[in-house]
Parts: C-alpha cells; structure tokens; sequence
C-alpha cells in the first residue's frame, strides 16, 4: 500500500526537476554552439540561467482579446503536471509519493498536456498559436496510445502498477533488455510530449512559433521551463520502468538513478540536433500501422514470459 | 486518499515556484504593464479574430483513438493479475486487441489515418 | 546595469530580408552565428529587429511595434556595417534608463494606432462596428469538402523569417490548410539578383553556384526544422562567398559532402519532404538533392552552373503548388523554390 | 478533513458544472467541464479508490480536449466574442434538469442504503484485474466487438474517400492517391 507523501521531499521536488531540467538545456546549448561552428566554453552551462534572465526582463505581451485566463493556465499547467509525474518516480529507491497506481499517475498527469498545450495555443486569438495547438492535439492522438501501451508492458512485467516495485522487479534483468521495443516507444513518446527535437512541430518555425508564437516574457519562460521539465521528468520516469532504478555497483541508489536519467536525457537533447521535424500528418500513420501494432506484440511477447 | 493529498500539496508548490517567477519578473521586467500587440501577420494588420471554428482534417483519428483508449480501462488492472491468471488472460486481452488492430487496419486502408 | 548586461548577452533576433538585402542578410547571419546569437521565429521572442536592406518600411515597422521590449532595431543597408550594427543595438539593449522610456511611450491598442498608413490591409472587409478590438469575426466560404467553414485571411510574408525576400502570399486560410492563395510582390524582387551576380564576379561562379544552392539549402532546413543542419550548411555556404584560395573550395566541398551524407541521404527528411510541390517531375525532396549534387559538381569541375533570374511565371506555379496543402508543406514549398534558383525549372514547367 | 474535502470538492463539481452553462466560449465550457470532472475524480480517490480516479483524470481529459475540438468545429463564435448564450430551450432544459435533480436527490436520500458487509480487498486494482478476468469477460468481449464496430463505422461516416477512391475503382493502385500522403506506403 501507500505510504503517502514525504513531505520535505515534495518541497524539494520542484526545485530539483527544475535543475535537471536546466541540466538538459545546458546540454542542449552547448550542441547547439557545437553546430554552429563555435569553441563550447564553460560557461555555456550558464546559458539557460541567462535566458530565464533575459524572458524575466523582458515585457509581457497581450494579443487582441485573448482569453488570458486559458492562456496562462495552459502554460503554468505544464509545469505543475510534470512536478505531478516526477513525484511518482523513484529517486534511487524512494519516491516523493509512493502510489499503487504510480504508472496510472504518471499517465493522467501527462494527459493534462493535451489541455495545457491546446490552451496555451488557443487562448492567444492569435492564427500560428491555433495551428500550433491543434498540430499538438495530432501529435497526442498519435504518441499516446503507444505510450499507453509502454507503461503497461512496464507494469505487466513487474506485475505491479507500482513505480517502486517495476522497478524492484528488475534486479536480475532490466525491462530494456528484453522489452526493447517498449523502451524506445517511451522515449519517442518522451520527445512528443515535450513537443521537443523531431516532435517540435506544435512549436514549429514553418508557423513562426506555433503556441510559442505570441508568447514573451515570464509567460514565455512559464511555458518553457514546463517544457523542459516534462522532459526531464519523462527521462526520470524511464530509469525505473525499463533501466533498473536505482541498481547498480558502489555507488548509492540515487546516484545511479541520477546518471541514468542524465544519460536518458542526454540522448534526447541529441535527437534534437540530429533529426529535421518529423510531420505530424505524416508520423499519425506511422505511430499508428507501425508503432501501435510494434508494441501490442511487445506486450504479448512480455504476458507470455510473465505467465 | 493519500494520493489526493499528495496531488493538492504538490500543485501547490509547483505553482507557488511559478508564482514565483512572476514576483521576479515584476520586480525586474521594464514595465509592468503588459504590451498590447497585433498577433504577427509577417507584417501585416490582422484582419479577423482568429479564434474561429477551426477545421482539422483527423476527425476520423478522433473517433478512432476514443474507442481504442476505452481499452486502457481494462489494461492496467489486467496487467496485474496476468502473471496469476495465466494463459487464459494473455488470450482473452490479445484477442481484445486483435479485434481492435483490426479496427485500425481497416480505417488505415480506407485512408482515415491521413488527412482527409 | 548589470543584470541587463547579463540577460542580453545573448539577444534573439528577429532577420527579416527585404528585396536587395540579401548581402546585408548573408552578412548578419554570418555575424550571428559567429556570435552565439539566436534567430526567433516571431516578434514574442526577438529582442532586436533586424532588417537586411531598407525596402520592407510599413511591414517592418508593424512588427517592430510587436516587440515587447527592451528591443533595438537594426536597419542595415550596407553589409560591411553588420557587425557594428549589431553592437548597437546590444547596447541599446543595455541601457535600462531608455528601455523603460521607450515602454512608457508604447501603450494603447495597436490595430488603431497604424490604421491609415496606406498599407493595404489585407483583403478583409473593412472592420465592423460594434466588433470586439474592432476585429471583425471569421467570415465563412465553402470548402474542398462542400461544406461551408470559416475562413481567416492570413498573409505570409514580406516580413518573415526564412522567407524569400519581397514574396507576399495573401491566404484564406481554413484550419491549417490555405484554401485560396493570392501571390504579390513587395518593392523591386528582381534586384535582388544582383546579389549572385555580383558575388560571381568576386569569388567565381563555381563557388557562387554552391553558395547560392547552400542558402536555399539552409532556409529549407530552417523550414523543415533542423537547426543544426542549418548552421552547418550556412556555415559552408560562408566559408565560400569568403574569397580566398584553393583551400576554402576543398573545405567547401569537405564540408558539402558531410551535407550530402547527412541532409541529403537522411530518409526522415525524404519522407517529410516528399510528394509535395511536385513540379517538372520532382518534388521537394528531388529539389533539395539537385541543390546538393550541383553544389558539389560545381565545386568539382570549376564550372559554372547558373543561378538564373526571377522566372515571369513563378506566381502561377506558386499559386498552383499551394492551394490546399497546409500551412507545414506550403512553407516547405516555398522554400523549395527559392527564386533564384528555379527559373529553368519553372520554364519547363510551364511546357508540361 | 476528508469530509471538508469532499464537500468542498462537490462545491468545485458542481460550481464548474453550472460554469459550463454561463460562460460564452466554447473552450471555457469544454474545459470547465473538464474542472468538473476533474473534482470527481478526487471525489473518486476520496472515496479510496485511487485507480478509478486516476484512471477518471486520464480518460476525461482525453476526452475533452477532443470533445473542444469538435464543439469548436460546430459552434459559430466559439470564442465567445460576440455575446451568446450557451442554452436553448429554456424553460424545457430547466424542467428536465431540475426535475432529474429532485428524482435523484430523494432517491439518494431516501433509499434505505445497505451497510457494508466485509471488507474491501487490500488491493483494489487487482481485485478489478480478476474481476475484470472472470465473471465478467464476457462485457469484455461484447465491449471489444462493439468498439470494432464503433471503429468501422466512425471511419465510415467521418471520412469523405474509402479504398475506391484511394486505390481506384478495382483497387488497382499499388499505392493510394491522396491528397495528403501519409507516413506509411505511398
């Protein structure tokens, strides 16, 4: 059963998703100087921190007749939702909040995305915000279901709905190893949620921004810090489902579980430097002839070694 | 009952830290007074509101998706209990599934999977 | 003050090419990416407005008052100023006291404010009274489907980023998809040709050719949302305009070939990319391929293979390649067909 | 406390609900509906069953933001700029609704509730995972075969071309013609 919330951990929790994040914008920076044909200094770990200072600085922007309530709501739910999703996840081995239906939690709170994205398109009144938005709700039609599906290939292997014991249940053999197929539908779906790298297209330069696209200012950073910890949180969420938590020699379980999901998110920074925009018109089919079926057979191949 | 708790306390924090970076942002930020701005048009004055009845072309997906999710209704309990069920149950929820893939296979010939 | 030094060590700017400033844009974004410096996709996110060349004035101005501020503005003429221009308006960025002024003197709606400018709005109806911001509401028009939908009227361009320099496209837009377009150009486009010519003469046609097919390159990239490839290809496309010797064509080519790996085999690209626009037998992705196998063919044997001037029927084809598709492919679509280089291609099409 | 919280989670339900009514934009209904559900949904875990609500909070906001996608398809205005009202048919709508109120109020009141015989499970999802697995299987197979011919005729319906106008009039077409290509077989 539960044993409920560890309150001073709920207190920290915000602020350390919040440096993980940042952890991965650094990352991301420096790439992109690196492409650029630019030395990497040191203190381009420093750039996302100099971002968050310029959008603090600089004015916030009001459309023609915007609904701001939806609007600020849609932005401010993506960074609630994540804190929501990364209570779930073990830290070595305790989580903030110890669920029976953890990877259930993790799920619902993800779905809020459809709404937080949706609105922070719509409530602009502005037209690249509304295609931004809806490009988001494809998206989601197409990453969900096989994102769905991963989970419970987790969950069914563990037997357990429980973050803390999927994770408990690979001590001799992590999930990755013979649910391959499930893991990189985790991580494809990681990205699309974030609408990050190939899966940026909700907030894609072809529509000058998309729901970004009349943002500034604190409502801007709202918007990307939510963004960036969703995809921390998603990296988090994948070292106790398929990479053995926080298992591993010498060092302490929350150190392990830290360089895995460092290693995770790393990997995803680099899909965004490696691969052009993945349409969403186009992947709707793929994720669902190709993805969808892909990880039905995942599970059926996971239930008949579980049984 | 935990899990509520825990949901109304966490939401709290994360937008306590959002509330946050507002009270920065105003001490810091140029002029409080947010600007008041055309949408960008490339230049160009808006014309219309663009909040408007907003045509997509994956109606079909929609529907689609809302009658396969139903499925995870039934998919997280039975993950639990396949290992103690045995073959029966792998059975019965894949044959669930094949019926709908054949749902998706069907709508994916007829072309409902692209914008129609 | 310190905090603003710091926050805009960094500005994003907003690039935006008028007819004829295609030096003066080669030039900014060379500077900028030497620099560190982003480029934004809308007005929300620019600290600095940059213009290259001076012909796009009433747009311009429109979006510059989009800006939330601090902002700066850059209106480069001459290319060789670019770098200064830029420390301008970093500096502007700076100064606090004068920031805060110029925010004090920008409230009120905007709409009313530049009405009257003698631009022409759009193919709107003249706005309702009694309208909210005095915008009137979508207007409907039938559809592809028959149906009766809402229609909005989205202009794309002049002042756009990754967009050919003085190309207007007047769309009724409906959801995503641009059901009617209307094509119009701003000022003189043809000039800007000159640009290619005149580079030709510097540094001789072969690298001009790879040059020029880089720059489209880097746009459709941009387009298509691969920021890295982008840099890289402007990064070679650079080194060539350069001037200097032997050398730079062979890291050019080095550099073009690492394109050709990467761009031009990557099958995500092709499959984004493919079907659309289709003209003269090729689609975008065949575009994209030409570009590069030309490039380096043109780097290869030192000939020439010619950028050619604005074709006389490039509106037609644009209008015909983009009724229906969505605002994603039409954007790629256009870029696809970056002016300069399409006018064999355009010629031929007409044949078909 | 878990009184106060119901109750005030059953003042949020019911607040959102009669929100979705007052307000003018199709998308503050969508989503206060949404609210609504949402209270619900923490009235479900309230009452210890954590999946159920969970499981509440996942399918309803799938569900709405579909559901806005279509309200804002159909509704002229659907921001609500021009003002509107979100009822029709008044005084009927008023009578039904108030009339349903009544039935179900006295009834929760007045019927003579059982008192709880046993225990609940320890584990509540599993007890719904066996549940789900046995005795009632066959809803199970009877849903799936509803939902495939929910599938079918949804695409039926919704979608203006079929495989004849994709593939041609013998299927003949090695590829199919559309006028968006999709993302697999061209």
């Amino acid at each position: 059963m539960t044993d409920g919330l560890a309150l001073w951990g709920a207190v920290v929790l915000p602020f350390g998703l919040l440096l993980v994040a940042t952890t991965a914008a650094s990352l991301s920076a420096a790439l992109g100087s690196a492409a650029a044909g630019r030395a990497v200094p040191v203190r381009t770990v420093l750039q996302p921190v100099q971002e968050a200072a310029r959008l603090l600085v600089v004015r916030r922007r009001r459309t023609q007749h915007p609904d701001a309530l939806l609007w600020r709501l849609g932005g401010g739910t993506l960074f609630v939702t994540a804190v929501l999703a990364a209570a779930v996840v073990p830290i070595g081995d305790a989580p903030v909040l110890r669920s029976e239906v953890g990877v259930v939690w993790f799920n619902a709170a993800e779905t809020l995305l459809w709404a937080a994205l949706w609105l922070t398109g719509w409530g602009g009144n502005s037209v690249a915000g509304l295609i931004g938005g809806y490009r988001f709700l494809a998206q989601a039609l197409a990453y969900e279901l096989p994102m769905m599906l991963a989970l419970i290939t987790a969950a069914l292997g563990a037997g357990s709905l429980d973050v803390v014991q999927v994770a408990a249940a690979q001590e001799d053999l992590w999930f990755v190893v013979w649910m391959p197929v499930a893991f990189v539908v985790f991580l494809v779906a990681a990205l699309a949620l974030s609408f990050w790298g190939p899966f940026s297209q909700p907030a894609g330069s072809d529509a000058a921004g998309g729901v970004l696209a009349e943002l500034s200012g604190v409502d801007r950073l709202v918007v990307l810090v939510g963004r960036y910890a969703w995809l921390a949180a998603a990296a988090g969420m994948s070292v106790p489902l398929f990479l053995g938590g926080g298992a591993g020699p010498l060092l302490p379980s929350w150190l392990w579980w830290l360089a895995k999901t460092l290693a995770v998110l790393a990997a995803l920074v680099w899909v965004r430097w490696r691969w052009p925009v993945v349409r969403v018109d186009r992947f709707e089919e793929i994720a669902w002839v190709v993805l969808l079926p892909a990880i039905v057979v995942q599970a059926l191949v996971v239930s008949l070694v579980v049984i | 009952m935990e899990e509520l708790g825990a949901a109304l306390v966490l939401m709290a924090l994360a937008a306590a830290v959002l509330a946050g970076l507002y009270a920065v942002h105003l001490l810091l930020v140029v002029d409080r007074e947010p600007l008041a701005a055309d949408p960008f048009l490339s230049g160009h004055p808006p014309t219309e509101h663009a909040v408007s009845r907003y045509h997509v072309r994956w109606y079909a997906v929609t529907l689609l998706f809302l009658a396969f999710d139903m499925e995870m209704v039934f998919m997280f309990p039975w993950a639990l209990v396949v290992a103690d069920l045995g073959l029966a149950a792998v059975v019965e929820m894949f044959g669930f599934l094949a019926i709908l893939l054949v749902g998706v296979l069907y709508a994916w010939r007829e072309g409902a999977l692209r914008w129609t | 003050m310190d905090l603003s030094r710091f926050a805009f060590a960094r500005p994003h700017v907003l690039l935006v090419e008028s007819p004829g400033g295609t030096a003066s844009r080669l030039a900014l974004e060379r500077v900028l990416r030497e620099r560190g410096w982003p480029l934004t996709d809308s007005p929300a996110d620019a600290d600095i407005l940059a213009v290259a060349g001076t012909g796009l004035r009433p747009y311009a101005d429109r979006v510059w008052a989009q800006l939330p501020g601090p902002r700066a503005r850059v209106d480069l003429a001459h290319p060789e100023h670019a770098g200064g221009a830029l420390d301008g308006a970093q500096r502007a960025l700076f100064d606090g006291a004068a920031q805060g002024e110029d925010a004090a003197t920008r409230s009120g709606p905007p709409s009313d404010q530049s009405e009257g400018d003698g631009m022409p709005a759009g193919h709107g109806m003249p706005a309702a009274h009694g309208m909210p911001a005095g915008l009137d509401m979508a207007d409907r028009a039938p559809d592809r489907d028959g149906l009766l939908l809402d229609v909005l009227h989205v202009p794309w361009g002049p002042a756009l980023p990754w967009w050919p320099a003085g190309l207007v496209l007047h769309s009724r837009l409906q959801g995503d998809v641009l059901a009617e377009v209307e094509v119009s150009w701003v000022g003189d486009a043809r000039s800007a040709s000159s640009f290619w010519t005149s580079a030709a003469e510097a540094v001789g046609p072969a690298r001009t050719a790879a040059a020029a097919r880089l720059d489209a390159l880097g746009r459709l990239l941009a387009v298509a949302g691969w920021e890295g490839e982008r840099l890289r290809a402007q990064r070679v496309r650079d080194a060539l305009l350069d001037g200097g010797e032997d050398a730079v064509r062979l890291a050019g080519l080095a550099g073009l070939q690492r394109l050709h790996q990467r761009v031009g085999r990557s099958r995500t690209l092709a499959r984004m990319t493919s079907g659309l626009g289709r003209l003269g037998g090729g689609d975008v992705t065949a575009r994209y391929r030409q570009w590069l196998t030309d490039a380096i063919a043109a780097l290869e044997s030192g000939a020439d293979s010619p950028v050619t001037p604005l074709p006389d029927d490039l509106d037609d084809v644009l209008t015909r390649l983009l009724t229906g598709t969505e605002v994603s492919s039409a954007r790629l679509v256009v870029a696809s067909l970056d002016p300069w280089l399409t006018g064999a291609l355009v010629a031929g099409a007409a044949r078909d | 406390m878990e009184l106060v919280l119901a109750v005030a989670f059953g003042i949020v339900a019911v607040a959102a609900a009669v929100a979705v009514f007052v307000v003018d934009s199709m998308a503050r209904a969508t989503y206060a509906l949404l609210v609504s559900f949402l209270a619900v949904a923490a009235e479900l875990v309230l009452l210890g069953s954590a999946y159920l609500g969970v499981l509440t909070v996942l399918m309803m906001t799938v569900e709405m933001a579909v559901m806005g996608v279509f309200m804002i398809m159909y509704m002229m205005n659907p921001a609500g700029l021009m003002p509107m009202s979100m009822v029709h048919n008044k005084r009927g709508a008023l009578s039904i609704a108030i009339g349903t109120f009544v039935v179900l109020g006295a009834g929760a009141l007045l019927v003579p509730w059982p008192s709880r015989t046993g225990e609940p499970p320890a584990e509540l999802t599993r007890a719904l995972g066996f549940s789900l697995m046995g005795e009632h299987m066959l809803a199970m197979i009877v849903i799936g075969v509803a939902l495939l011919a929910t599938m079918i005729s949804a695409v039926l319906l919704a979608t203006d071309r079929g495989r004849y106008d994709r593939y041609g009039d013998e299927l003949e077409r090695d590829t199919p013609r559309d006028p968006v290509a999709g993302g697999v077989g061209r």
